[in-house]
């Protein structure tokens, strides 16, 4: 018995040293350098180079590298950034571009119009990620160390595209000259941004640091580092932020929201976004292909319901595939309500009067709003004899399913958040629904409609020299979709963005999603 | 006649499972003489080794459980002994060899090791002296090279020196009297007839008494100087082995010479009981032999049978003693 | 203590009896299958007491009452859609009591036959048998659902395969073990003395008692199963919205456990209990059939 | 050896047939049907299975496992970097299963059938009947929201892992920092580790306390331990060295089994407590099907569960009863 | 000379001691090395020696439940040693055994009814009523109840037991019947039962006995010929009242002197063997028994002994005992 004992006694001391431990926390050091930490629910570099983003990266990118312009949506306006200013020729070929002079890499070789063409030229010639801004691109010139000119095949507004928040990033092409191609890849950085790579942990976290030689230059009140810890947890995250370990959480359920919305230590700073959420409907299939049955499940989603307890009030209903506040959104067109009684009579004069089908959604795993949408609006479809099958699965198996080369494997309904590259109604109606028979991108509606094409092709050519007759061709070609119905247009979302109280000086910018510019920020008080 | 150095009286265990409860052994008197051997009889089942355990103290309980009864050993009463002084009594004053040699010994241990550790507890030797002391034992009991011996485990040595090990654990601290629990149950005969020369050996040299439990009466006749027969829990019969073997006492005692086959035998018929051995959680009443005794009359069922005196030292348990064939 | 074993023993309805003063016998046993006989009768009445079958069913939602707090209306409280919480856990039951045993029987149908093939064909059969079994051993079980459940795709069908692959090599190791010590009985021999057909002799002879410690095994894996779907959901393998599995509550619940304690508590209770009551009953086989733990 | 070939080529096996197509994904999004043709003769996808299986197993043995589809990384070169905390994190968790189970089985055994055994059953089978990750979240509410000793997750505060950069000797950050004198990072990363660690504990715990008790019973059972009280040897010599050498064995193997457990349950509690190590790999690439990063693991983590078989064999080897 | 009822001739059976990787045999367990051995019809042969001389292994060889490595098998006159398992009916149909652990030869989960008309069910076509009188007449004959055909091996005591594995052995009537140990696991009363039992039922049914024992008295009661092996090899064969009278192999001698007996009064000189049965993995050279035997010479180590006979049907394999020369068996 002798050695239980001594066995208990041990465990037990054990135990309360930890406990002992657990009890001394630590305060925080002074005289740390001030650290902007955010809070990620995934990693945020899936790729490293520039050229190749896609995806979630830019949140970090925006922090380390510039565009030459960038759009302020809500003034519809271009700031310069790295170009001072520019033209166009009337016939909306030639854009030539000034740019701003004493600007340096991280690496510290000069920017100047040679590394301009290079970083563009390679993005094209790449052709990964957005690189596909630059399609009506036929050739850049560099005529001058601070002149940049691009002659077009056919006329696209350039100034949009080269504040793209994808594909539009200027890199040092000498590094991958002097470190290899991959050297981006490899997990290195290099821009004229105001932060530089200090250390990255793949999965954890990034860690930036400020870039002395940044051209708008250093004051006081500027964060010295930038800290992206990888969280996947809301919960955690929340509690972190809570904590004070973070200044910013990326994604939070509106349920966290709507409390810390109460507590004064934090900002909750919402604005309109031009983020909106479809669910495309495969208009190849029975019974689908019948617009009227399109449009009867555009009458069966419990729109108000889903704003208000889903996304509690951080949206409003979409008007068509244009979210609200960008440019060719027309708050005229035709907006389908809850409507049981007509999705009936629709589907009555369908032949289906009962309904008696049913149908294949997927909804992105990890996506919680969707699921609950897809849940919701499942009850609602039972009601019109529709039986919805929910499927979540990994993006990518969803994309895979939704490419299949074989067409009778594709889902019925696909539900899909979507956000433009080039501030634009093209990259929403280009992207998703103009005819994409050799390759898919977006239009998983698998719809086709020359007319529709005819209309959008159009307009981008004319958005760069007439923004008006591009403005309602873009219309004509929406008031087509709603009538058409391939898409369900739910919802436009808005930014909610939640931030430590003491973090001033934040301004959201729709154009970039998430992305924070850490530059103008600063912090008053504690965390 | 020398002094009893074991005596067991009015001693009942009682054992309890799913069935019932039911008193499986239950011996009115028994003793056993300073410096004899005595041989304990009994088919499986007959409580033969319940009686070993009991006496050592060492009846499971759960299920078993001793609800009468004394043990005298050396003029102490072994059940009354607090557990410290039974512990010193076991191995040191009363050893154990039994049936399984394999079983009866440590297989993650040495032999060597095993033999020592008792030296060291009883003897409060240091180790190497243990050792050294413990290779002799092995040596006492004839096997050949104790030294490579002691260094072996169990599961290396052939049954029969397993059995000599035991024997050696068993001698290991002096003790007076050994029970010898079917100690050659599952040996072959002729190896069975080296540890029975064994014992016999040691027992002259050592002048230990030997309380030797067996199922077949012809393994202890030789050996033994007096018998006692058990049946289903009772003892039916005790006295000098010719006395008791001469087959006029019980008759039980009679059915099971009857019953056994000889080498050489010219018997054409072997003589039968009818009937199975009892259920030993619900034994018959009174005499447990009755159901299958031809001589049974009302009062064997009825009441316990008495001791009857046969003659000198030769009790039987029987209403009908003294009845020949 | 070895008490003669040749005392007749009671007949067939005693045996029933005497299982059943084992079971009662020790108490934890006993309160074991005291609770799965609860969650069977839960399981099969459920639509009866239930409030809110349809939440359950059809997984139909009433947004307006998201996350409301356990009270007299919602017992166990309602989840981010509504739902009440008590009448999905309370369907729970069904599905969980369903992937038990679908999925611990499709691993016995698997692995017992081929345990009692290889154990009392032996030879070349046996070494093939065990070799596959081996490299299947060799990944533990839950890795394994994991992998196999991410390839086949997200269904609890699937799940339920993914769990079955990943146990029946137990199942045939267990009863090899088993057949092989059977084998070499004498009522094995007798019967192959006699010339009844190897067939026979396997099911007759060999299988009916090599069963027990697989029933005792199996019992044990119910509970190991339950938890092991409820991780695959956990991990979005398994169970698929709206089903009331447990994992899959318990993993929507991840996101609300700090707003909303009582959504994953009592999911999770339920499952805790449900497993217990297997692994309490399973011990309690084990002790009543294994005889070296034996009180007799 | 033939074990591990096995083990290879069930999960060869599985990568081929995995729903989704390589190839497409390796091509990306945007790709074309030649690019993906062009794609799928890189990867050799155009060969004969038998080759392509050669070419897996040649690839593997040089420490190749492909490629992660989510990280576009090495498989070989993300574990290397997610093992250690998880190693420590199964260390660590195996430990206290160790040191709390083994006695409790023990005092269990020797107290059978008092209220020390009932108490000790009963922890024993909560332990191997709680699901993994609710019993994280419910230490979470309880140690992190209601009691506040412990954080919420991580390896380390985010503000220390700034300021403090510990060599990376083992990369068991706990043995690290001791060596290297950085008490507060130990201290701190001790803090972090108490709740997953009892979380990963709370299983084997259970079932190593539950076979310990029952193979010291059946040893308690054998004549051998009755011989030895017949002998007088004091109860403590025969329970603490007579009967626990003989009871080790089956528990060794339970306890390898265990291990093996531990180290897929970390894929659940690391999920939850946000730890940076393999299972948050893993769950990531669930979540996002990663199929090259799945198999990777699971063969890795398969060929570690084997060679800790392969140590508790030799380990059990040593038993003179197998020695022959 | 007719034929034997069950003959072997050199008949050896090797087990494969396997290790390694590979589960390669690295060495051989000789069981039984190079036996021959007849049964008449009719006779009541007793097979004896201790555990580990192959003598289970021999009769398990005889009824094919092992295949021998070398070596002939034949049964009434049929070669079944090497034949396939599909031509053995004649063997499985008249040759039955009954073993020697009454619990485990009875499959616990099949009632009495059923375990004794399993060999009818296999080997005949009777309807269920007629094997049911089949089975009820084999129970009387056993002295069992009828209705204990309904009842399970558990609820009987080994006696009994013993009883009902004889009935099923007996039910199809067979011409031979091996008798493995048949009551070394029951009680002496029992045991006497059983052997008149066994006894009265052979002049009954005419029916041919090879008894396996290592209980001499049991195989003097029950047999008129004895064979006496020792590790793998027949040392002694004969009548049993011959090689009872007059042991002519040491190993015959030590093994009747090492019998008990309940001659406690006259002191036998018993011959005590030294050491332990060698190995069967590994047996000495020339004369198995030599390095315990009591009379070795120089010779025994070095010539093996040939299986010899010394008077009328007694023979002997050792190189010291009076044969009659020229003779081979």
């Amino acid at each position: 018995m002798k050695g239980i004992r001594a066995w208990s006694v041990a465990v037990s001391v054990l135990l309360l040293v930890t406990v002992a431990l657990a009890g001394c926390r630590q305060a925080p050091r002074a005289g740390a350098p001030d650290v902007f930490v955010i809070a990620n629910n995934i990693d945020p570099m899936w790729s490293w180079d520039p050229a190749d983003s896609f995806g979630e990266e830019i949140p970090v990118l925006f922090e380390m590298y510039e565009t030459l312009l960038r759009y302020h949506p809500l003034q519809d306006k271009l700031e310069p950034v790295l170009a001072e200013d520019w033209d166009v020729t009337p016939d909306g070929l030639t854009w030539t571009f000034r740019l701003r002079s004493g600007v340096k890499f991280h690496c510290g070789h000069a920017f100047d119009a040679t590394q301009v063409k290079k970083s563009i030229d390679r993005t094209r010639e790449r052709g990964m990620g957005a690189a596909f801004i630059w399609d009506a691109v036929e050739r850049i010139d560099a005529p001058e160390p601070q002149t940049v000119v691009f002659h077009l095949s056919y006329p696209i507004p350039v100034d949009l595209t080269v504040a793209s928040a994808y594909g539009a990033f200027m890199y040092c092409p000498k590094c991958l000259e002097e470190k290899g191609d991959d050297h981006y890849n490899n997990g290195n950085a290099c821009g004229t941004g105001p932060y530089k790579l200090e250390s990255w942990r793949r999965g954890d976290q990034v860690l930036l640091t400020r870039f002395d030689d940044y051209w708008r230059g250093w004051e006081d009140n500027h964060f010295d580092k930038i800290l992206v810890k990888v969280v996947p947890e809301t919960g955690t995250a929340r509690q972190m932020l809570e904590a004070g370990e973070v200044d910013h959480v990326r994604l939070l359920p509106f349920e966290d929201i709507q409390v810390l919305k109460k507590n004064p230590r934090f900002n909750v700073a919402v604005s309109p976004s031009f983020q909106n959420v479809y669910i495309l409907i495969n208009s190849i299939r029975e019974p689908l292909n019948d617009a009227r049955v399109r449009q009867a499940l555009s009458y069966s989603i419990p729109y108000a319901d889903i704003i208000k307890y889903v996304m509690h009030d951080y949206a409003t209903q979409s008007v068509g595939p244009v979210p609200a506040g960008m440019w060719g959104h027309d708050p005229g067109l035709k907006q389908y309500t809850y409507d049981l009684t007509r999705a009936r009579e629709l589907l009555a004069a369908a032949g289906y009067p009962n309904g008696g089908f049913s149908l294949v959604m997927t909804v992105a795993s990890g996506d919680e709003n969707h699921r609950k949408v897809a849940e919701m609006w499942k009850g609602e479809l039972a009601k019109l004899g529709i039986a919805l099958d929910i499927r979540t699965m990994p993006f990518d198996a969803q994309w895979d399913l939704a490419k299949s080369p074989d067409v009778k494997q594709r889902q019925d309904l696909y539900i899909l958040y979507y956000w433009p590259d080039v501030t634009s109604p093209q990259a929403f109606l280009e992207g998703c629904f103009v005819t994409q028979d050799d390759y898919i991108i977006f239009n998983l509606s698998y719809y086709s409609n020359p007319l529709v094409d005819d209309l959008v092709y159009g307009a981008w050519q004319a958005a760069g020299t007439d923004r008006v007759r591009a403005t309602e061709l873009y219309r004509q070609a929406q008031a087509i979709l709603l009538e058409d119905a391939p898409a369900i247009f739910v919802y436009d979302m808005q930014n909610v963005r939640v931030l430590n109280a003491s973090v001033k000086g934040f301004k959201d910018n729709p154009a970039y999603p998430y992305v924070l510019f850490v530059y103008d920020l600063y912090r008053e008080g504690k965390r | 006649m020398p002094a009893p150095l074991l005596e067991l009286k009015g001693l009942q265990v009682e054992f309890t499972t799913f069935e019932g409860r039911g008193v499986t052994l239950d011996i009115d008197r028994l003793e056993v003489l300073e410096g004899e051997s005595f041989g304990l009889v009994g088919e499986s089942g007959s409580g033969k080794s319940l009686t070993a355990l009991a006496t050592l103290n060492l009846v499971p309980n759960p299920p078993g459980r001793i609800i009468r009864g004394e043990v005298w050993f050396q003029g102490r009463d072994l059940l009354r002994l607090p557990p410290r002084e039974m512990g010193r009594v076991r191995g040191a004053q009363i050893a154990a060899i039994f049936q399984d040699p394999m079983s009866s010994l440590n297989p993650v241990f040495t032999v060597g090791e095993q033999v020592t550790r008792v030296l060291m507890h009883h003897q409060r030797l240091d180790r190497k002296t243990a050792y050294r002391r413990a290779v002799e034992l092995l040596e006492t009991v004839r096997l050949s090279d104790p030294e490579t011996v002691g260094r072996k485990y169990p599961h290396e040595l052939s049954g029969g020196m397993r059995q000599r090990v035991v024997i050696a654990i068993a001698l290991s601290c002096g003790a007076r009297l050994l029970i010898a629990d079917e100690a050659t149950r599952n040996l072959d005969v002729t190896i069975q007839a080296g540890i029975i020369d064994l014992l016999t050996e040691l027992k002259c040299r050592t002048g230990i008494t030997v309380l030797y439990i067996a199922n077949n009466p012809a393994v202890v006749a030789e050996i033994c100087d007096r018998i006692g027969l058990l049946y289903a829990g009772q003892l039916v019969e005790v006295g000098p082995s010719a006395a008791v073997l001469a087959g006029g006492g019980h008759p039980y005692t009679r059915a099971l010479l009857a019953a056994i086959p000889r080498v050489g035998d010219t018997r054409e018929v072997l003589e039968v009981t009818e009937g199975f051995p009892p259920d030993p959680i619900r034994p018959p009443p009174g005499c447990r032999f009755h159901p299958r005794c031809r001589r049974a009359s009302p009062e064997c069922q009825a009441a316990t049978p008495p001791a009857v005196t046969l003659g000198p030292d030769h009790r039987v348990y029987c209403h009908h003693a003294g009845w020949s064939a | 203590m070895a008490l003669p074993a040749n005392r007749p023993r009671p007949a067939v309805l005693e045996q029933i009896r005497y299982s059943g003063y084992l079971i009662t016998k020790n108490s934890l046993t006993t309160v074991g299958f005291g609770i799965v006989l609860v969650l069977l009768v839960i399981a099969l009445l459920a639509p009866v007491f239930v409030p809110h079958p349809e939440h359950a069913v059809l997984g139909t939602t009433n947004v307006a009452e998201a996350l409301r707090p356990p009270s007299g209306r919602y017992l166990f409280g309602t989840d981010e859609l509504g739902r009440d919480l008590f009448s999905r856990v309370i369907y729970g039951t069904r599905i969980s009591l369903q992937i038990g045993t679908l999925a611990v029987g499709l691993a016995l149908l698997i692995g017992v036959p081929l345990g009692l093939v290889a154990g009392y064909l032996g030879g070349f059969v046996d070494e093939v048998i065990m070799r596959v079994t081996d490299i299947f051993l060799s990944f533990p079980p839950l890795l394994l659902a994991i992998a196999v459940a991410a390839l086949l795709g997200r269904s609890l069908t699937n799940a339920m395969i993914a769990i079955a692959i990943a146990w029946w090599p137990w199942y045939t190791r267990l009863m090899r073990g088993t057949v092989i010590s059977l084998r070499e009985k004498p009522f094995v021999e007798a019967a192959r003395m006699m010339g009844t057909p190897a067939t026979r002799i396997m099911v007759r002879h060999v299988l009916v008692n090599s069963l027990s410690p697989v029933i005792v095994q199996a019992s044990l894996d119910f509970g190991s199963v339950i938890l092991t779907s409820a991780a695959l959901s956990f991990l979005g393998l398994g169970a698929q919205p709206p089903q009331p599995e447990w994992g899959l509550i318990l993993s929507t619940a991840r996101n609300y456990f700090l707003v909303a304690p009582w959504y994953s508590f009592f999911p999770g209770m339920a499952m805790v209990i449900t497993v217990l009551a297997f692994n309490l009953v399973g011990d309690g086989l084990r002790e009543i059939t294994d005889p070296k733990t034996r009180r007799l | 050896m033939f074990v591990l070939v096995g083990v290879s080529l069930l999960t060869f096996m599985m990568t081929v047939i995995i729903p989704a197509d390589p190839a497409a994904r390796w091509a990306g999004v945007r790709a074309t049907a030649e690019q993906v043709a062009k794609a799928r003769q890189e990867l050799g996808l155009d060969q004969p299975l038998p080759v392509q299986y050669l070419r897996y197993l040649s690839g593997v043995l040089r420490g190749n496992l492909g490629v992660s589809v989510r990280t576009r990384q090495p498989v070989m070169v993300d574990l290397r970097a997610y093992l250690p905390a998880t190693a420590e994190l199964v260390v660590v968790g195996m430990a206290i299963s160790l040191a709390i189970g083994l006695p409790l089985g023990i005092w269990s055994a020797v107290r059978k059938d008092t209220w020390v055994d009932h108490m000790c059953r009963a922890i024993a089978v909560f332990g191997v009947s709680l699901p993994t990750f609710w019993l994280a979240m419910n230490l979470q509410v309880l140690f992190f929201r209601w009691l506040g000793w412990f954080p919420l997750g991580g390896r380390l505060s985010s503000m220390l892992e700034l300021t403090t950069t510990v060599p990376h000797l083992t990369g068991f950050l706990l043995l690290d920092s001791l060596v290297t004198g950085h008490w507060e990072v130990f201290g701190n990363s001790l803090r972090h580790l108490a709740l997953p660690a009892l979380t990963l504990a709370a299983y084997p715990l259970g079932l190593v306390a539950k076979q310990i008790r029952s193979s010291l019973l059946e040893v308690f059972g054998e004549d051998y331990i009755r011989v030895a009280r017949a002998y007088g040897l004091p109860e403590r010599v025969v329970t603490y060295s007579y009967a626990l050498k003989n009871a080790f064995g089956p528990t060794l193997t339970v306890f390898a089994l265990c291990a093996g457990y531990s180290l897929v349950n970390t894929f659940l509690i690391e999920a939850v407590f946000n730890w940076p190590g393999l299972g948050n790999y893993t769950a990531m690439a669930v979540t996002t099907g990663d199929y090259p990063a799945i198999m990777g693991i699971t063969l890795v983590v398969a060929v570690m569960y084997v060679i800790l078989n392969l140590i508790v064999d030799v380990l059990l080897a040593l038993d003179p009863r197998v020695r022959v | 000379m007719t034929t034997p009822m069950v003959e072997a001739q050199a008949v050896k059976m090797y087990f494969p001691i396997r290790a390694g990787v590979l589960q390669r045999p690295v060495a051989w367990v000789r069981a039984v090395d190079g036996v021959d051995l007849a049964v008449r019809k009719g006779q009541s042969m007793g097979l004896v020696g201790e555990s580990g001389c192959g003598k289970s292994t021999l009769v398990r060889v005889l009824l094919r439940l092992y295949r021998p490595t070398a070596g002939r098998v034949r049964f009434m006159g049929q070669e079944i040693g090497h034949c396939p398992d599909g031509k053995l009916g004649v063997l499985r149909k008249e040759a039955q055994m009954v073993f020697q652990d009454p619990y485990w030869s009875l499959n616990p989960r099949m009632n009495v009814g059923e375990i004794i008309g399993e060999p009818l069910a296999v080997h005949t076509r009777l309807s269920r009523r007629e094997l049911a009188s089949r089975v009820e007449g084999v129970l009387t004959m056993m002295g069992l109840a009828s209705g204990d055909g309904r009842r399970f091996p558990h609820e009987f005591s080994g006696g009994q037991r013993q009883r009902i594995a004889i009935a099923r052995a007996l039910v199809l009537r067979p011409r031979l019947l091996v008798l493995d140990e048949p009551t070394s696991a029951i009680d002496a009363l029992s045991q006497a039962q059983i052997l008149n039992l066994l006894n009265s039922l052979r002049q009954e049914l005419d029916v041919t006995y090879l008894t396996v024992s290592h209980d001499l008295a049991v195989v003097s009661y029950l047999c008129e010929a004895i064979t006496v092996m020792y590790l793998g090899k027949v040392v002694e064969h004969g009548l049993t009242r011959d090689v009872f009278r007059n042991p002519l192999h040491p190993y015959t001698r030590a093994l009747m002197s090492a019998i008990p007996q309940f001659t406690s009064a006259v002191k036998r000189e018993r011959i005590v063997l030294s050491g332990a049965v060698p190995s069967a993995v590994t047996p000495p050279p020339g004369c198995r028994f030599h390095p315990r035997c009591p009379e070795r010479t120089d010779r025994c180590a070095q010539e093996e002994p040939g299986l010899l006979e010394a008077a009328g049907g007694h023979h002997v394999a050792c190189l010291s005992a009076p044969v009659q020369p020229g003779d081979p068996h």
